[in-house]
């Protein structure tokens, strides 16, 4: 029943206050599957931004949104999925700003991209809502 | 928890410390804007700040726009690593101006 | 959807290497609702025994067991439960050894009373398994 | 990542660190034990212990006991604040002979 890949599911609600917890578990997967600190800091970094966005965007700062975020060890990669319920993503909407056009905000995205090697929404899972993949690969 | 602010010679100095994220952001932007709207130019005190995400770096940015219309100064100094990092990949170490402490641009000074 | 008073859900895999992951997370838990540091020792302590025992005695360190930990931040205390899908237990079974009696083993639902102000079984989950709950008191 | 292993004067001292948990337990166990079974008394260092469960005490009182059949001393030593609370809980603070520091019991001599 307990896929032996995945690291760990946890669920939490669109609080900004649960970023804190979702970086530390995040800092605690990437130790278990032997990161370095570099890349253990791009991860956390890239995640914490991802769920910003939905917490933002998709729940628009409504605090009792629900998001589940599921991290597997697959080989040669760490997958890190992000579930929310809020209305469905218009894809073409995910982009930062242009980094020479100074502004604040717009940096997400491009931050996200920066940082792991794959991202992107998956197909609307079943029940509604969004599914947003990251991958971090794991060189020997 | 707001972040303190000091009088240095012709600076208001903010300090940041800690996780600067999307919880804590709002009040850096609110200490940085407040210090600004006295007329007063801004250094940014980055030493001890272990973690900024995007938000975070959107309060200085925002800072930075209302010196430049507003003929004050505004820059950043001794930034950590942590926070340099995510400056970098947003581009923005080539935008603000960053000392190396602020000692570094007090003895410059006016 | 999402409960407010629910800090957080996690779903692991019984383990053993899971339960640095566990204690880092209950440990930011404890710091979310303010605990003091002894008290979050303790919290720690006892919900890494609870665990310990789902996957000692539950799973008979099968490592492919799931279990799910629930924290709540309820008026007064900090309450976690957990779950997990083995065989039901006969809660007569589960008491510590004599403490004077000292031999290996035999300490961890000493400790978990000792730590806790709350402890015991629930009414066994629909789906079969079973449902642990521990309450810590949070004094003002 | 096994835990170090000294001899100093008739001891062989055992030196646990960091989070003697459920995963950890078992090589604490191997290493206490094959130190005694070489007919040593055995000293274990706990000043770098950041944590211990049920299951890094159980290796203790085993070590303890096969001592204890085997006419060797069994001690613990510089025993961490963390660790102490957990053996106080467990009421085995009464149980094993507890030094303050390593050096404490090799000054006493034999
Ligand atoms: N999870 C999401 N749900 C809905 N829209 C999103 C999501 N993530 C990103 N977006 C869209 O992409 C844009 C760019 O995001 P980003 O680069 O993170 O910058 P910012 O969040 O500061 O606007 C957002 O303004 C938003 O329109
Ligand atoms: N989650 C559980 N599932 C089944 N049996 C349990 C569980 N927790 C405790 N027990 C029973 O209670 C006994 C005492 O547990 P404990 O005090 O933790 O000591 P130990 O685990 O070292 O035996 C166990 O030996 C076991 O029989």
């Amino acid at each position: 029943m307990c896929d032996s890949e995945e690291l760990l599911f946890m669920r939490f609600c669109s609080r900004p206050s649960r970023l804190k917890l979702l970086r530390c578990v995040m800092r605690d997967a990437a130790t278990m599957v032997g990161l370095d600190a570099e890349t253990t800091d791009a991860l956390v970094l890239a995640v914490n931004e991802a769920c910003m966005n939905i917490i933002q965007h998709g729940y628009g700062m409504d605090p009792d949104g629900r998001i589940e975020i599921r991290v597997c060890h697959e080989p040669g990669a760490l997958v890190v999925q992000l579930r929310d319920y809020a209305h469905s993503v218009d894809v073409h909407q995910v982009r930062s700003r242009d980094l020479d056009d100074v502004r604040p905000g717009g940096l997400g995205v491009h931050l996200i991209g920066s940082l792991m090697d794959e991202c992107g929404f998956l197909e609307p899972p079943p029940g509604g809502g969004n599914l947003y993949q990251m991958k971090k690969y794991l060189t020997q | 928890m707001s972040f303190p602010v000091e009088k240095r010679q012709g600076f208001l100095v903010v300090m940041l410390a800690g996780e600067v994220d999307l919880s804590r952001s709002p009040e850096a932007r609110k200490v940085i804007m407040k210090a600004l709207k006295k007329m007063h130019s801004v250094m940014v005190d980055m030493s001890r700040v272990e973690y900024i995400d995007s938000s975070g770096v959107a309060s200085l940015v925002e800072g930075f726009q209302y010196a430049r219309s507003n003929n004050l100064e505004f820059a950043l100094a001794g930034v950590s690593e942590a926070a340099m990092n995510v400056l970098r990949l947003a581009r923005l170490d080539q935008v603000f101006p960053i000392y190396a402490s602020l000692e570094a641009r007090l003895e410059a000074g006016a």
